[in-house]
């Protein structure tokens, strides 16, 4: 009775390897180095090199002012940016502060939400990349402490 | 809105002493002034296992009786005597308020 | 092992669609300790690839500061019934997943 | 003449042991609920159901946006298969509960006058397996947390109607008394907490409402990082207040979600749920 699941499972796993194979290189060449980075500026560097970061209003980052639960804190990005390559969540005072890099096609509007790990109260940053600029808008997030185990 | 996110002072009092690491003081144990560490930790043993039985046990009993039974395994008698008697007394306070606790819950219930 | 589930919807709203995605993972980040004080390895979902029938249109990459079982919404444009949309991930340490749902 | 006093004589009998099986319980749930809804003039009562999340606007906003898609619902699934599995003798769970299983969580807690005790939904799983010669799942298993969320997410909407019968008074009365016996080091009962002071906060949370606490098991505690059950949270109050927790499923525990169910009757079903 459990086999066939977990069978329909392996194959289904088995095809999401053969999937991945045929992606194009250059979409999963992981930006390690940007994501063990510790330091706001080294994530900027890794990612960015020399493009400055500007403030931008066009970029639309929903998430709590005052986050219920540091474990899970809800957080959404939009922008209306032309052009728009890729979107970063930024959370400057995790470990290490870049949490997600979503890289755009056309064929998807540049809409996404998760749900991070906060460890304490940090600006959240939306960053948005085009060919030539990088965007960015920011937000403070409060993250209260779980009472007495509360 | 930002009323509800203030602390009320009883919700601080509760934390206060939530959180707080104030311990009874261990003024009016029982045990008599030459008892050995080890007489007390059984005491103290005796007296949690009766408040375990009434569902009244305080989880700073064990918690002591057990830094008390280190201690003594470390021949530190000195150290195993203070938390002994303070394992003793958090478990003679416990069984009071089991014994209290018989009728005094009546006159919360909602009316 | 069985592959870790993967759970999908999605909902076309002219013509795009909102897909919402719930992914089964612990999402350790190596820096937590079990009961006897040991490390728990760093286990995280690292990329997230986004199908649009067959077509690649959203790939992501994620660290370790994602919830644990990870929730990912994202949108798809020119998308009509009929269309599988499919998210597969990998993690760092070589797991792989996927799901897919047909929308209506 | 003799056959109608016979009857008026039956009347007022049935009468007066309906009256004294449910005038207390019965009692005590309305001046519980009134307690309520006059701490809260502006919510409802069925509201409470969501605990904080019915007295804090902002945090009920991101625990909605949570539900969209909930953390519980792998588990729902686990559970539907698990709940699906067959014994090795071939029988399964359907045939161990009132309509296969499906929808009927609220039926639990209920007073077995039989084995004299009080059966939760827990309990009812543990003597199916054991009917079935099936070892007993542990009661803080996951395997447990799922078939309960698998049960109670067919249970969704329906009402809470328990009845305690003149055999289950005195567990109804103990569980009762647990509720409101100051326990641990600092000295409370449940009722410092979630009736005294429901609503205020302590430190960043919102202290929840009595009433509704018994809806929505088993449910995900994000701090747990799984589903669990409602003894598994009373385990976690009790310690909060520097008490000793008792075992799941023991009988006090078992009493105790007796009574904070009765005093549920009316409300819906709503579990699992999420909490932080």
């Amino acid at each position: 009775m459990r086999l066939q699941p977990s069978r329909r499972r392996f194959i289904q796993g088995l095809m999401s390897i053969i999937a991945l194979s045929a992606i194009p290189l250059q979409l999963l060449a992981r930006s390690t180095k940007a994501f063990q980075a510790t330091a706001l500026e080294t994530v900027y560097k890794e990612l960015f090199g020399d493009l400055p970061v500007e403030e931008s209003a066009d970029i639309m980052l929903e998430i709590p002012d005052i986050a219920e639960n540091g474990a899970v804190v809800p957080v959404s990005v939009t922008t209306r940016i032309a052009g728009a390559e890729a979107i970063y969540v930024v959370i400057d005072m995790n470990p290490n502060p870049l949490s997600a890099t979503f890289k755009l096609t056309p064929a998807s509007p540049a809409d996404i939400s998760i749900r991070v790990k906060m460890g304490k109260s940090s600006m959240v940053r939306a960053l948005v990349k085009t060919a030539d600029k990088v965007y960015m808008t920011a937000k403070e997030v409060k993250v209260t402490i779980g009472g007495c185990g509360g | 809105m930002h009323k509800a996110r203030l602390i009320c002072v009883v919700g601080a009092l509760m934390l206060t002493s939530a959180c707080g690491q104030s311990e009874p003081e261990p003024e009016s144990v029982d045990a008599l002034p030459e008892a050995t560490a080890a007489v007390v930790i059984d005491q103290a043993r005796a007296a949690y296992e009766l408040a375990r039985q009434k569902q009244h046990a305080w989880t700073l009993t064990a918690d002591l009786i057990e830094s008390a039974s280190i201690a003594l395994a470390n021949n530190d008698e000195a150290q195993a005597l203070v938390d002994a008697k303070r394992a003793l007394f958090t478990a003679n306070a416990s069984l009071a308020q089991a014994e209290k606790e018989q009728h005094a819950w009546r006159s919360r219930v909602a009316q | 092992m069985e592959a870790r589930k993967v759970k999908m919807r999605g909902k076309i709203k002219n013509t795009v669609a909102q897909i919402k995605v719930l992914m089964e993972h612990p999402m350790e980040t190596g820096t937590r300790r079990d009961e006897a004080g040991d490390v728990i390895p760093a286990h995280f979902i690292q990329e997230v690839i986004c199908q649009h029938n067959d077509q690649v249109v959203l790939s992501v990459e994620w660290g370790t500061s994602i919830s644990k079982n990870p929730y990912f919404a994202f949108k798809i444009n020119d998308a009509n019934p009929g269309d599988v949309v499919k998210v597969s991930w990998t993690d760092n340490l070589g797991e792989t997943s996927a799901g897919d749902i047909t929308l209506k | 003449m003799k056959i109608s006093l016979g009857i008026m004589l039956t009347l007022v009998l049935t009468l007066g042991s309906i009256c004294s099986v449910h005038a207390d319980p019965e009692s005590d749930r309305l001046a519980f609920v009134r307690f309520y809804t006059e701490r809260f003039p502006n919510i409802d009562i069925q509201a409470h159901q969501d605990g904080a999340y019915a007295l804090d606007a902002a945090k009920r906003e991101q625990w909605l946006e949570m539900e969209e898609f909930p953390p519980y619902e792998l588990a729902v699934d686990e559970g539907e298969a698990l709940f699906a599995l067959a014994f090795k003798n071939g029988n399964n769970y359907a045939g161990c509960f009132d309509n296969a299983g499906v929808g009927v969580k609220q039926q639990f807690p209920m007073f077995d006058a039989v084995s004299n005790q009080v059966v939760t939904l827990e309990l009812a799983i543990n003597q199916c397996r054991q009917a079935n010669q099936e070892p007993e799942l542990a009661y803080l298993s996951d395997e447990m947390a799922y078939i309960t969320a698998y049960m109670a997410f067919t249970s969704r909407g329906n009402t809470f109607a328990i009845s305690v019968p003149q055999a289950g008074v005195a567990a109804y009365e103990q569980g009762k008394q647990f509720f409101y016996e100051r326990r641990g080091k600092l000295d409370f009962d449940c009722s410092s907490c979630h009736m005294t002071n429901a609503g205020n906060n302590l430190r960043a949370e919102v202290l929840s409402a009595s009433v509704g606490h018994a809806t929505h098991w088993p449910t995900y505690r994000f701090k747990w990082e799984q589903v669990g059950g409602l003894h598994k949270r009373f385990v976690e109050c009790n310690e909060q207040v520097g008490a000793e927790g008792l075992a799941p499923q023991s009988e006090a525990y078992r009493n105790l979600e007796y009574f904070l169910t009765y005093m549920n009757n009316g409300m819906a079903l709503n579990g699992p749920a999420s909490r932080k």
